[in-house]
């Protein structure tokens, strides 16, 4: 049997982290390919249920990254998205869905290696936690059974 | 079919449950579990309550579940491979001790899946299920099944009807072929018995108006402010609808999981503002006041002039379930005077 | 119809064979069995409507706007407005969707024999009555003359330009076309203003006549007046409605007014049906 | 009860007001929220400790909005629902007088917001007893049986929406549920899209509500949802210090933000 690859979904924002991933790439350094990254106009924008969105349709581990506080090109997203994410997480914990799976970080444009070290950390952690299964029967399974 | 007339001890009740549940069908009996009674899938009689006046659902769920797979499909590059349902997979359910007015609420229920045009989903079901009721010992405020044609001890619907005649004994009426099919099959647990007159084993409901009288007022009601007066307090929920045993607006979405999906009926209500809206904002029914009309209308008016069945078996559930306190006998007695 | 199908949600398929965009947002698709069997064994007749579906966003409802006089297709015309049509404009040639019907009435068109028609369409409502005029153009011999009012928002709206020209080359039909007051161009030769005022300028004679409307509400709701001053009685008055629906033959319980369902009953009214109606539609 | 009754008829007899959402006998032994226009319709009106019904829903609903000037019959639950509607915009000070009660039924006279500010503040916060012993039971198990806890409780929801229907906090026009492009909650009420549905309802509903349990006791299959928000705003409160239903003019904990919030949570 192959060793389990994790599907990685990234909710990025697109001034900060998306350019920090580029960067990673400019810079050529290598990291895990198992991310996805899907790029928003700011933290601020990312609707939490994204993210059990993005669980339902198969990811096992969810990265949410935007740019530093008081780096944000709009000023406050990320300090909003900061405060959603809290209760987001809160209610998730509450609730049994699993949110070591769920990362959330601050990679600025010039972190470049920042970048590819969540990811590959995130991968990580994600291999040692195994497919999320639960969440998955709920959400496809069981529905289309 | 000429009603057989049976008695089944008590004491039998055990092995019919459990003989029924080897031979492969699945039996559904009014279950309470969290404080809550409802049918669930019962493999012994130690299960099964009794003693609730109403299950806080309806078993229609039995025959049309509040979501229910209409075909599945596989998209691939450049095709969509449709998959129908397998009705040969619908099971064969037995609903056990209901009470008179859950069956009779598959009357009007199979009269608007199967007039017309047949579903052939809801048919197979409705078919594969064997209805035994018990006639009702208890009542409560919210039960008015005499002020529409039902009664605590209704046999319509049923395929077989118990009535608890004394501690131990049951008085049987084997009504249908269905019903038949179960005695034929279980002839052991079941007594010959003369004609028992049930009366003074169920309870006594009063009749506070007739389906007669409503259906004659609606005529001139439409536009009255009756309406709006009694839908002031009504939150706009569907509560109502969806503990109703013979309502049976539903919706169609589709789902999909990558490639694969399926298209779902789930029910819907009348009572829920989008229900009819259309795309470009013009809603039929904008007041809530409308929409309270049209259930009230559908039951008591349409549906007994396009089927010829009054879509209300009076078993209470909706006023029981509403979060206002609407409480559709008294409404109906109203209209009955109005 | 769905005889050999398994249940009655079962769709057919359909394959777009083309696409014309009629007017911003308006498309007309021309659809064919995939299966030639289902071909062969279906059928409608001028009125009635389908239930097309997307696989994975839902179904929608409109009316078969294509002539049962033209065989080996079907023709659905929309505009682009919800979940569904949305994905169907994304549709090219070629893709596949599904197809249930026909469901509903019909209009009574041999009933009409030996009449005058005028036809009032307004907007995107011309495509229900698209089915009528050309299933009575191509038995044009069974009818008096043919009159067909038509208007929408502005030129741009007005949808099967094509056929509209088409009709005005025609001597045996007598079409207006109007837009809106502010919607004409520089170019525009048709008339200016709402489809009733020109409907009592124009004024058909009601002798021997049926009249068929099928427009927005508002546009309805100022028609029918008209018609009624022109001498027009309620049994020579035809209508289509289109309530919300999700089934199709009268069970989900949406398009239910008074004791008829849309769907099952209708769309086809008359204007006397309609009157023994509840107004909600 | 007499104190109330007289207040709400001169009320009516002055013209103070043209409405009075308040409480009548409703079938069986419970009681039903109900509507006054005359003084002596007033005679119907009650007020007992069945009356637990939220009514401040009805502020948003046609009958309110079309009156010029109303009163409701407010206890503290009600009281912090007009705040938290007031504090969003959804009504104004000079239509509305509240006749508040206490919890322990003691009515407290017509209060303005400012009024009723203090009011809210002195009343008892929190829930039963039992329900926040459910918390904690939850709070303590492993992961995956709390998850299969909150699937199994949500399971027999059957998307009737009378949470939504009667939370006076609810007042979209329309929900984001019925977004269908794309289909945003799935409609269907299976279990994932109960989860879904009240996931996000109690998301909407966070630094919001005002923990008056009106979900959980219009919910026809009893689903614990009370317990839901109230996690999150105990959770807000201890977080952020913020509290719903205290102030007219307040704005929601995820509205705002500090630069000192924590992020001991961010990589």
């Amino acid at each position: 049997m192959s060793e389990f690859e994790p599907k990685i979904v990234a909710f990025v924002c697109n001034w900060c982290t998306y350019a920090g991933a580029d960067l990673t790439g400019t810079s050529r350094i290598k990291y895990s390919a198992n991310v996805r990254i899907v790029r928003f106009p700011c933290t601020g924008r990312i609707d939490y249920m994204l993210l059990t969105k993005a669980f339902a349709s198969g990811a096992d581990g969810i990265i949410v990254s935007g740019c530093h506080p008081n780096d944000c090109h709009y000023t406050s997203g990320n300090f909003y998205a900061r405060r959603r994410w809290m209760v987001f997480k809160k209610i998730c914990d509450f609730m049994g869905i699993d949110t070591r799976r769920i990362v959330f970080s601050w990679v600025s444009a010039a972190e470049g290696g920042k970048w590819a070290e969540i990811v590959n950390s995130t991968n990580e952690e994600i291999k040692k936690l195994g497919p999320y299964e639960s969440y998955h029967k709920l959400s496809t399974q069981d529905i289309l059974a | 079919m000429e009603i057989i007339n049976k008695l089944i001890d008590k004491s039998s009740l055990s092995a019919l449950i459990e003989r029924l549940n080897t031979s492969g069908k699945q039996v559904y009996a009014p279950v309470t579990k969290n404080g809550l009674c409802d049918f669930a899938k019962v493999e012994s009689v130690q299960e099964i309550d009794f003693d609730s006046i109403a299950t806080i659902q309806s078993a229609k769920s039995l025959v049309f579940p509040k979501v229910e797979k209409l075909l599945s499909y596989e998209k691939t590059y450049d095709d969509v491979i449709v998959k129908e349902v397998d009705l040969t997979k619908i099971p064969e359910v037995i609903a056990f001790a209901g009470r008179p007015c859950d069956a009779a609420g598959f009357i009007p229920l199979n009269a608007i899946f199967t007039s017309d045009s047949v579903d052939q989903i809801f048919k197979t079901r409705l078919d594969k299920l064997s209805i035994i009721s018990i006639s009702c010992k208890k009542a409560d405020d919210f039960c008015f099944c005499t002020s529409v044609n039902g009664s605590p001890s209704n046999t319509s619907g049923s395929d077989i009807l118990l009535t608890e005649i004394s501690e131990t004994t049951y008085y049987a009426e084997i009504i249908t072929e269905k019903g038949k099919a179960i005695l034929d099959a279980y002839a052991d647990l079941f007594k010959d018995s003369a004609v028992v007159d049930k009366t003074p084993f169920v309870a006594k409901i009063d009749k506070q108006f007739s389906t007669e009288i409503i259906n004659e007022k609606l005529k001139t009601l439409f536009e009255s402010d009756i309406w709006d007066h009694q839908a002031m307090r009504c939150v706009g929920c569907g509560a109502c609808a969806f503990v109703c045993p013979a309502c049976g607006c539903f919706d169609i979405q589709d789902e999909t999981k990558g490639k694969d999906g399926v298209r779902h009926r789930c029910w819907d209500s009348c009572g829920f503002k989008i229900f009819t809206m259309h795309t470009s904002g013009h809603n039929p029914r904008e007041k809530q006041a409308q929409r309270w009309r049209q259930r009230i209308f559908h039951k008591f008016s349409y549906q007994p002039e396009q089927q010829q069945e009054f879509g209300c078996v009076g078993c209470g559930r909706c006023s029981r379930a509403c979060p206002s306190d609407m409480n559709i006998a008294e409404h109906l007695k109203a209209i009955a005077v109005k | 119809m769905n005889m050999e199908k398994n249940t009655i949600y079962s769709p057919y398929k359909m394959k777009i064979e083309k696409i014309t965009e009629e007017a911003p947002f308006v498309k007309t698709f021309r659809l064919k069995f995939i299966n030639d069997e289902d071909a062969e064994n279906f059928s409608f007749r001028t009125g009635q409507f389908g239930e097309y579906s997307i696989f994975g966003e839902g179904e929608t409802t409109f009316c078969i706007a294509s002539s049962p006089t033209r065989k080996g297709y079907i023709e659905c015309t929309f505009r682009q407005a919800g979940r569904v049509t949305k994905a169907l404009a994304n549709l090219d040639e070629g893709d596949i969707i599904g197809f249930r019907g026909p469901y509903g009435n019909i209009f009574p068109i041999d009933e009409w024999k030996g009449k005058n028609l005028v036809f009032i369409a307004g907007g995107i409502a011309l495509p229900p009555m698209r089915s009528v005029i050309w299933n009575c153009l191509d038995l044009r011999e069974n009818f008096k003359d043919i009159t067909i009012i038509y208007g929408a928002r502005s030129v741009a709206d007005l949808v099967y330009k094509n056929e509209l020209k088409e009709w005005e080359g025609r001597s045996d039909v007598n079409i207006v076309t109007t837009v809106d007051p502010g919607g004409e161009t520089p170019e525009w030769t048709g008339k200016i203003g709402f489809v009733p005022t020109v409907l009592s300028e124009i004024a058909p004679s009601s002798e021997n006549t049926i009249a068929i409307v099928c427009g927005p509400p508002i546009m309805i709701k100022f028609t029918f007046p008209v018609l009624e001053k022109l001498g027009f009685t309620d049994e020579n008055v035809y209508t289509t409605l289109e309530n919300r629906m999700k089934c199709g033959f009268g069970k989900c319980g949406r398009c239910n007014v008074g004791k008829v369902f849309v769907c099952k009953d209708g769309p086809v009214f008359s204007l006397k049906q309609l009157k023994e109606l509840p107004a909600e539609y | 009860m007499e104190e109330i009754k007289k207040i709400a008829k001169e009320l009516l007899a002055e013209n103070k007001v043209q409405l009075i959402v308040g409480f009548e006998k409703g079938s069986a032994n419970k009681v039903r929220p109900a509507f006054f226009t005359k003084p002596e319709e007033i005679d119907q009106l009650i007020y007992n400790e069945y009356c637990i019904h939220n009514i401040a829903l009805y502020l948003k609903k046609d009958i309110c909005q079309k009156a010029n000037n109303l009163a409701i019959i407010a206890n503290p639950n009600v009281v912090r629902s007009i705040l938290q509607l007031a504090s969003e915009n959804q009504i104004a000070e000079e239509k509305i007088k509240i006749i508040g009660i206490s919890f322990e039924g003691k009515c407290v006279g017509l209060l303005d917001f400012k009024a009723a500010e203090e009011f809210s503040k002195t009343q008892p916060k929190g829930i039963k007893p039992e329900d926040k012993a459910l918390i904690e039971k939850i709070q303590a198990m492993p992961l995956e049986e709390r998850f299969n806890y909150w699937v199994e409780a949500f399971s027999p929801c059957i998307k009737c929406y009378a949470c939504r229907a009667s939370c006076p906090m609810c007042y979209c026009g329309k929900c984001n549920v019925e977004t269908n492009n794309p289909q945003w909650i799935p409609v269907a009420p299976h279990k994932y899209g109960n989860l879904e549905w009240h996931m996000m309802r109690a998301m909407h509903l966070a630094g919001r509500c005002i923990n008056c349990g009106e979900c959980n006791r219009s919910c026809p299959v009893n689903i614990p949802l009370n317990i839901l928000s109230y996690m999150l705003s105990d959770f807000i409160l201890d977080e952020f210090d913020s509290e719903a239903g205290m102030n007219a003019v307040f704005t929601p904990a995820l509205s705002v933000y500090t630069s000192v919030d924590k992020e001991n949570f961010i990589k």
